[in-house]
């Protein structure tokens, strides 16, 4: 590409565990030369793991990249390179430190501490390398005298001067500031601040500045980027962050900064909107099929009290078609419509009533009805049939479903059977995967999928030992996010199987999710009354994930004429 | 550079600790803290002293280790005088000789000192002659006593029951002990350097394997099984074998307080910000081991192995009382304690335990050496604080 | 807890397992074996043995098995309570270990009590009065007490009962009960007399102890939890007590289980010194000896003994401290 | 009422004794707390905000000592007395700890005893003070912790405080310095350890519990944001010297002493964006900040040490 020349650092999903403890979650970002991108965050946000993999002061996990511009021999994988590989490139890029004491050698002197990085890269003898020393000290406004004191010698500020000497002196491009002002005090912090400033303009620096505190990056970074729990959870002009924080936890961690103007008061928000899922809309029996649409907001139905309606950010709820009950599944269609499934599974275009149908209902096969859907990559749709329903209570004995497919020219097979209670559907990032859950069995299923969205032998992936598994979603890092019925909440599930979180809402019976809003960031998790007839206490509620939902494409399966 | 605009330089904010301990090298102000604690430099001289007279034993010790005074056996130790029994003054100190009785009742040996016989002392005199480390022959002793007939003898600490000077065999036996200690912990240090260093370098199951090891070696109690190893040298092993074989034994299980030490300090500094600081300058493998981490946690080390020195000088000397550590001709102060395994031995010439005193102090001088040296390094306690 | 305290008990179970090969290793060292110095013996005394003898006496000592499964052979027996037979008593060694061992953990505990009794409140008074005189005094006795090997104690103490008092505190008993069966008497004087080997068994431990507490309270004594204390207005006894020393208690426990090799290794010297009728000197008879099955019996149950009082301690030391509890 | 302080601080001197030298904590150092307001004191590392609470409660540790001032307690009302003159066994020592003054530290995570369980320390400080049974002390300490904000009281009482948060470790510290309902609460960079949002906590809880029980606050701080946010009255403190004193829109908006004035202009905060930040040493430029001048009075109430 060709504005890639003005960039210095791209990373892309950029991870670390410490053994089971995720530090750093799927971080990606691009760097402008010159640029100053500021990291900020609570203590383990993993702010100063982001900076430390960044350098390869720690290595990352696999899979992640971070691919940095250098001016010797232009784009390499800083991620993918052993570490004697990486030293001729440590010229370009250096670290200040937070702490001045424990950053220093205490038994080298500032000459020797500064001139080390020459002596690594054997520049020049030792006049030059001294000369070299001199001007480093003068730059960074030592006395000449500092050369052969040590680091006890001197006060907290001068010794960050020291260490950003020794970061400067091989003339790097890549300048990270880890929490570098942070423990001092607010008159040398202001010294610090403008001296890294000075540098930048003269060296033609970019740094990339951690930091807790919000004032010192808001007056010195054009770019920002939000860090709660390993996650960025927002980015963008740091003006415009600070100014318009979209996500929760950026508008507490503002919320939070005391002004030092005493007519502005302060008024922190409760941490609570980061823990629990925020009410969006309530009054409904049962909500099922939540699916995000770009222009409507979150597409939801009610399978008691019958409808589809359209919930968008503001919490304005629309109607979008009235009065037709039993829709258990909905997927966006590329035709401006919408595929439903209950009885049958059929299409209907927005702002029209009629219904077209796509896939019927077999009763010789026990069908009583369609169950969640979902679509693949290439637009076919996947829905599961109920053997008989709980919620249509038809009197039958309960029988296996089977998984349907419905290819583009509108033909449908059958791709699996023996489902007790199909459920929730989706694909994994590759699209190589599909996960299915069986209410009645409490399992999540992994098929794997071959050619032509045939499906391999089903695995049994995740049973639940509480609770049955309703609708899930499944996000950008390969997530799944199972609503469990009966068990009040959202299971995230890692694709090795293991469950990694819970969200909790606060009614037990969570009947399906779906990632939506700008980015897919927001989690929409919609519930039911238990099933009791006349209540009304089915709603939506969202939450603020912290990864992005995968995007589903919309069907693009053939509509027969009606 | 000239776009850079000056600040005024920080002279406003004080320096935290006044202008002369800023000019000071870290190993200056160690050693400030180190004389602070007068105790410690005060053990530590002592044993600079032990160490000096052990080394050159033959020259400081009037006699050799096997020279016998069949004069004077199971004699008390001689007090150096200045002055006769009548009040003569002598400049020369001298010591009385003894005169031998024969207790009637009980057959003991009695003496006493008889005013008659007065040997003078003399400083770098001629005495019996010896080969310095089996090197040099000589015959210069620091002192002997002898009158113009050259007849004398003085026996600073007594005699034992084959009439063989206690002072000197206690210097002899320093070399030994004092030296098994050294030697001892010279292995030690190299054994808990080498696991604890692995261990903390390589982490995962190396590590596991040797934390493991550790704690079983820790579990042991060490004297039964030291019995067990020296029981096992071979008779007919010469004295030199048998004292390497003692030594090897006594470290053998002494270096696990060490590695633990050594595992921990690699750990921690492993993830010290200028040990990262210096990796991200590009800092090869080796630079950042020898360079940056050797050097903080060598002090810590050369501590801990002081304060390691007893425990082999004590278990030498327990070995060697129990017969079955260093075994004569070679003397060791245990060796010299080996004669005194019951009370009627100890109450007829208690002077036979003089050399449990200078364990007792060689021991006390490491432990104090070892308190000075933990305190002085720390480099981050700077100053008075 | 439950969860600690069998993961504990695996740990130890694989600790003994270890110790076991040691011991057995360690007992195998000497060239030679049982049969060759019987052999030695023999041909001493001017006696021929026949191979077919050789073999048999090999094969009655299973030495003619490769060393694994004598190995084997040996620890199974062991762990069944068979500890093999005493080729220099000519008794099972179970007749002869059990009540030496007894008398060793009873010295040992004897010998912890005085450690405890003298160490916990000379290393309260040492760090309450830091730098006193009564500090430095304590400290100095300590440090002697350190640096004096306990066998040296030991006759040092007997020397001076026999100069001063003129009595003989060799043996576990004195003269008039030596002989006698077990009596109630006996017993008292058992205990009248026990306090001298403990006090020279636990001399050493209760410098060390002495001074681990006194650096573990100084440590303590300046936390911010004990200024908050003070702050809320606890008063100095009570803000001592309950506060700093119930902290520095805990890694003092933890030193018990440290100090038991110690003091079982003291007690091995000194009860020689003493005429004690414990397990030294038979130990050392044995190992000279080459009798395998009564020296190895006794390293194990040394072993033992001390892998257990560490266990108890650091099972104290859970009990004691909630964050190892709760972990 | 002008003249109601609660603490009155006159000329405290305080000097450390230590090997490299003899330094000079506190110098002369004179101002009022008044009766149920906040105090802040504000300072950089250095300035004696700490030695100066140390002293008001008693905790100077050796190598510091008092040389010279006094501290009077409650001097407008019934029974004052000198917290300087008391001696060390007298029992108005145990009164002033926790009964009339107490006071939050800067770790939460280090102030609390690792071995007991958090209602029996909170417990601990009514029992010191009154004479009420262990179950009455509980009953009362319970209630405390509810209203410091703890969830699921029954259960946390019998905790151990590792089992909390820095967060949740704070208000247990608050609740058991306010259990006793003492006249001054001294907090010495109490949120400093803690992330800002519990942080904005801590500092609510603290502002509502003064609003409610009205103790006076001695909130020592060196973040200028935090004075704004909490305090009534400032006093700067600067190398042991007490530079200005004024209330908290006096002192903020309009600062006298050239120092003060350094202080402020050195926040980022407070600068737009791309202009340099001016640090102390530009913005007091040739003012002399080191010369102690005793402090004089400018009207409206306000001090400044200025010549």
């Amino acid at each position: 590409m060709s504005n890639d020349d003005d960039l210095i650092l791209k990373v892309r999903h950029l991870s670390k565990t410490f053994d089971k403890h995720v530090a750093l979650r799927d971080v990606s970002f691009d760097l402008k030369r010159a640029d100053t991108l500021g990291v900020v965050g609570e203590s383990g946000s993993g702010k100063t793991t982001l900076a430390r993999c960044i350098l390869r002061a720690i290595d990352p996990d696999v899979g992640g990249t971070v691919e940095f511009n250098s001016e010797q021999i232009g784009w390499v994988s800083l991620s993918s390179l052993r570490h004697n590989e990486l030293v001729p490139l440590r010229k370009e890029m250096q670290m200040v430190f937070q702490d001045p004491y424990s950053s220093l050698n205490p038994r080298m002197t500032v000459r020797q501490i500064i001139e080390e990085p020459l002596i690594i890269h054997h520049e020049g003898n030792s006049n030059e390398r001294l000369e070299r020393v001199r001007e480093m000290l003068d730059l960074v406004q030592l006395s000449q005298d500092s050369l052969t004191r040590y680091p006890h010698a001197f006060s907290g500020g001068q010794r960050q001067r020291i260490g950003i000497a020794r970061a400067l002196i091989l003339n790097p491009n890549l300048v990270v500031c880890d929490e570098t002002v942070s423990a001092l005090d607010v008159s040398v912090q202001a010294q610090i601040i403008n001296l890294l400033e000075d540098l930048q303009k003269t060296l033609h620096l970019t740094y990339i500045f951690v930091a807790h505190d919000l004032a010192v990056v808001r007056h010195i970074c054009n770019n920002v980027l939000v860090m709660h729990n390993g996650v960025v959870v927002e980015r963008g002009d740091v003006d415009h962050v600070f100014d318009h924080p979209q996500r929760n936890y950026t508008k507490l961690l503002l919320s939070a900064i005391p002004s030092p103007d005493p007519d502005i008061r302060m008024d922190p928000k409760n941490r609570d909107i980061l823990e629990q899922p925020e009410p969006v809309v309530n009054g409904y029996g049962l909500v099922e099929g939540p699916v995000w649409h770009g222009d409507h907001g979150l597409l939801f139905s009610d399978v008691i009290f019958g409808g589809v309606y359209a919930v968008n950010e503001s919490k304005e709820v629309n109607p979008v078609f009235e009065h037709r009950r039993g829709i258990g599944g909905m997927a966006i269609h590329a035709e401006d419509g919408m595929v439903v499934s209950g009885k049958n599974v059929s299409f209907k275009r927005f702002g029209e009533s009629e219904s077209i149908l796509l896939l019927d209902r077999d009763p010789d096969n026990g069908n009583v009805g369609y169950n969640d859907l979902t679509t693949d990559a290439a637009g076919r749709i996947y829905v599961g049939s109920l053997g008989s329903s709980p919620v249509f209570d038809d009197g039958l004995e309960p029988r296996a479903g089977n998984l349907y497919v419905i290819d583009l020219d509108g033909k449908s097979r059958v791709v699996a059977e023996d489902v007790q209670l199909t459920n929730g559907l989706g694909f994994s990032p590759n699209g190589r995967t599909l996960y299915h859950s069986d209410s009645r069995r409490g399992q999540i299923y992994r098929y794997e999928v071959g050619r032509n969205g045939d499906l391999k032998p089903r695995e049994v992936f995740h049973e639940f030992e509480t609770g049955a598994p309703d609708g899930l979603a499944v996000a950008e890092d390969g997530s799944i996010w199972v609503a469990n019925a009966g068990a009040g909440g959202v299971a995230v599930l890692e694709p090795d199987g293991s469950q990694h979180a819970f969200i909790s809402i606060p009614v037990p019976m969570c009947t399906s999710v779906c990632f939506g809003g700008s980015g897919l960031r927001t989690l929409y998790i919609v519930s039911g009354s238990n099933g009791v007839e006349g209540d009304r206490n089915g709603g939506v509620y969202r939450y603020e994930a912290d990864v992005s939902g995968l995007p589903l494409t919309p069907a693009r399966v053939q509509i027969p004429a009606p | 550079m000239s776009e850079v605009v000056l600040e005024q330089p920080p002279k406003a904010i004080p320096l935290e600790t006044p202008e002369e301990l800023n000019l000071l090298t870290p190993r200056q102000l160690a050693w400030r803290r180190f004389k602070r604690h007068r105790l410690a430099l005060i053990s530590g001289v002592i044993l600079v002293i032990m160490y000096l007279v052990a080394g050159f034993a033959e020259f400081f010790a009037p006699y050799v280790t096997t020279s016998r005074n069949v004069s004077a056996i199971n004699a008390p130790p001689m007090d150096v005088r200045f002055f006769e029994h009548d009040g003569t003054f002598h400049i020369r100190p001298f010591v009385y000789g003894y005169d031998l009785h024969i207790n009637e009742h009980t057959w003991a040996r009695e003496y006493t000192e008889n005013p008659e016989k007065i040997y003078p002392l003399r400083f770098f005199a001629r005495g019996e002659t010896y080969e310095l480390w089996n090197l040099f022959e000589g015959d210069i002793h620091l002192f002997i006593a002898e009158n113009e007939e050259g007849e004398g003898y003085i026996h600073f600490l007594g005699t034992d029951q084959l009439g063989r000077d206690v002072f000197s065999r206690v210097i002899y036996g320093g070399r030994i002990s004092l030296s098994i200690g050294m030697l001892g912990i010279g292995l030690t240090l190299f054994l808990g350097v080498l696991f604890g260093g692995f261990a903390g370098y390589l982490g995962g199951w190396v590590d596991r394997i040797v934390q493991r090891m550790i704690e079983v070696l820790q579990s042991l109690p060490t004297l039964p099984l030291w019995m067990a190893l020296t029981a096992a040298l071979p008779a007919h092993w010469s004295s030199l074998r048998i004292y390497f074989g003692v030594t090897i034994i006594l470290s053998l299980f002494g270096w696990t307080a060490l590695a633990r030490q050594v595992r921990g300090r690699f750990l921690a500094l492993r993830n010290e910000d200028f040990v990262i600081a210096a990796r991200l300058i590009g800092s090869g493998q080796n630079r950042i081991i020898f360079k940056h981490m050797m050097p903080s946690f060598l002090s810590h080390t050369i501590t801990t192995a002081t304060l390691a020195v007893p425990g082999v000088i004590l278990g030498e000397t327990a070995l060697s009382f129990l017969g079955i550590g260093i075994r004569p001709p070679i003397v060791s102060w245990g060796v010299l304690m080996e004669q005194a395994q019951n009370y009627q031995v100890i109450s007829m010439t208690p002077w036979i335990l003089y050399p449990g005193l200078f364990v007792v102090i060689a021991v006390m001088a490491f432990n104090v050496l070892g308190d000075g040296l933990r305190d002085a390094a720390d480099p981050y306690n700077m100053g008075g604080q | 807890m439950l969860h600690y305290v069998i993961k504990r008990l695996g740990t130890m179970v694989l600790t003994l397992a270890f110790i076991s090969v040691i011991v057995f290793v360690v007992i195998q060292l000497p060239p030679g074996d049982i049969v060759t110095s019987t052999l030695e013996r023999m041909e001493a005394s001017g006696m021929q043995a026949s191979d077919e003898y050789v073999q048999n006496l090999r094969a009655r000592y299973n030495l003619d098995k490769p060393l694994y499964l004598q190995y084997l052979n040996w620890i199974f027996n062991f762990v069944q309570g068979d500890l093999g037979y005493s080729y220099i008593y000519s008794k099972p060694v179970n007749e002869l270990v059990w009540e030496r061992l007894g008398y060793t953990l009873l010295i040992t505990i004897s010998a912890v009590i005085f450690t405890w009794v003298v160490a916990v409140p000379f290393g309260i008074y040492s760090a309450v009065r830091q730098y006193s005189i009564g500090d430095y005094f304590v400290t100095v006795v300590a440090l002697v007490g350190l640096a004096t090997p306990n066998f040296l104690l030991a006759l040092l103490v007997m020397f001076f009962a026999w100069e001063w008092f003129g009595i003989s505190i060799g043996g576990l008993y004195s003269m008039e009960f030596r002989d006698q069966s077990f009596s109630i008497p006996k017993l008292f004087d058992l205990l009248s007399r026990l306090w001298i080997p403990g006090s020279v068994v636990g001399m050493g431990g209760t410098a060390v102890t002495m001074r681990i507490l006194r650096a573990n309270l100084l440590d303590e004594l300046n936390k911010p939890y004990v200024v908050t204390a003070r702050a809320k207005g606890v008063k100095p006894i009570k803000l001592i007590f309950k506060y700093p020393l119930r902290i520095a208690i805990n890694p003092f426990i933890s030193t018990l289980g440290l100090l038991l090799p110690t003091l079982i290794s003291g007690e091995a010297i000194v009860s020689m010194v003493l005429n004690l009728p414990t397990t030294g000197r038979m130990l050392l008879q044995a190992l000279l000896a080459q009798d395998m099955y009564l020296a190895g019996s006794f390293l194990m149950l040394l072993a033992i003994l001390t892998v257990v009082g560490m266990l108890i301690s650091d099972l104290v030391l859970a009990w004691s401290d909630p964050r190892i509890r709760y972990e | 009422m002008m003249t109601d302080n609660i603490l009155e601080i006159r000329n405290l001197g305080v000097r450390f004794q230590t090997d490299t030298g003899v330094t000079n904590a506190l110098n002369d150092v004179n101002f009022d707390v008044p009766r149920g307001k906040v105090t802040a004191i504000v300072g950089e590392s250095g300035s004696g905000k700490s030695v100066t609470a140390n002293c008001i409660m008693r905790l100077l540790q050796p190598p510091g000592k008092i040389v010279s001032g006094s501290i009077q307690f409650n001097p407008s009302r019934t029974e004052p007395f000198d917290i300087v003159a008391i001696r060390d066994r007298d029992p108005r020592i145990y009164e002033l700890h926790g009964g009339l003054i107490s006071m939050v530290f800067q770790e939460p995570m280090t102030a609390l005893s690792p071995v007991h369980r958090v209602g029996n320390q909170v417990s601990e400080a009514i029992l010191c003070h009154r004479d009420v049974s262990k179950e009455g002390a509980m009953a009362e300490a319970r209630d405390m912790l509810r209203r410091v904000g703890i969830p699921n009281i029954d259960t946390r009482i019998e905790m151990y405080p590792f089992e909390f948060s820095g967060g949740m470790r704070q208000r247990v510290v608050i609740a058991m310095a306010l259990v006793c309902n003492p006249e001054v609460l001294i907090c010495d960079e109490p949120t400093t350890a803690l992330d800002v949002t519990i942080q904005a906590e801590i500092l609510t809880l603290i502002k509502d519990l003064q609003a409610e029980l009205s103790n006076s606050i001695i909130f020592i701080t060196h973040d200028i944001g935090i004075v704004a946010q909490i305090a009534d009255y400032v006093v700067v403190m600067y190398q042991g010297r007490v530079l200005e004193i004024g209330t908290v829109r006096q002192v903020l908006k309009d600062p006298l002493h050239p120092y003060t004035k350094g202080l402020l202009a050195a926040i980022p905060g407070n600068v737009p964006k791309n202009v340099r930040l001016s640090t102390i040493a530009t913005a007091v430029g040739d003012a002399d900040i080191t010369t102690p001048f005793p402090l004089k009075s400018v009207g409206d109430g306000r001090l400044v040490s200025l010549p």
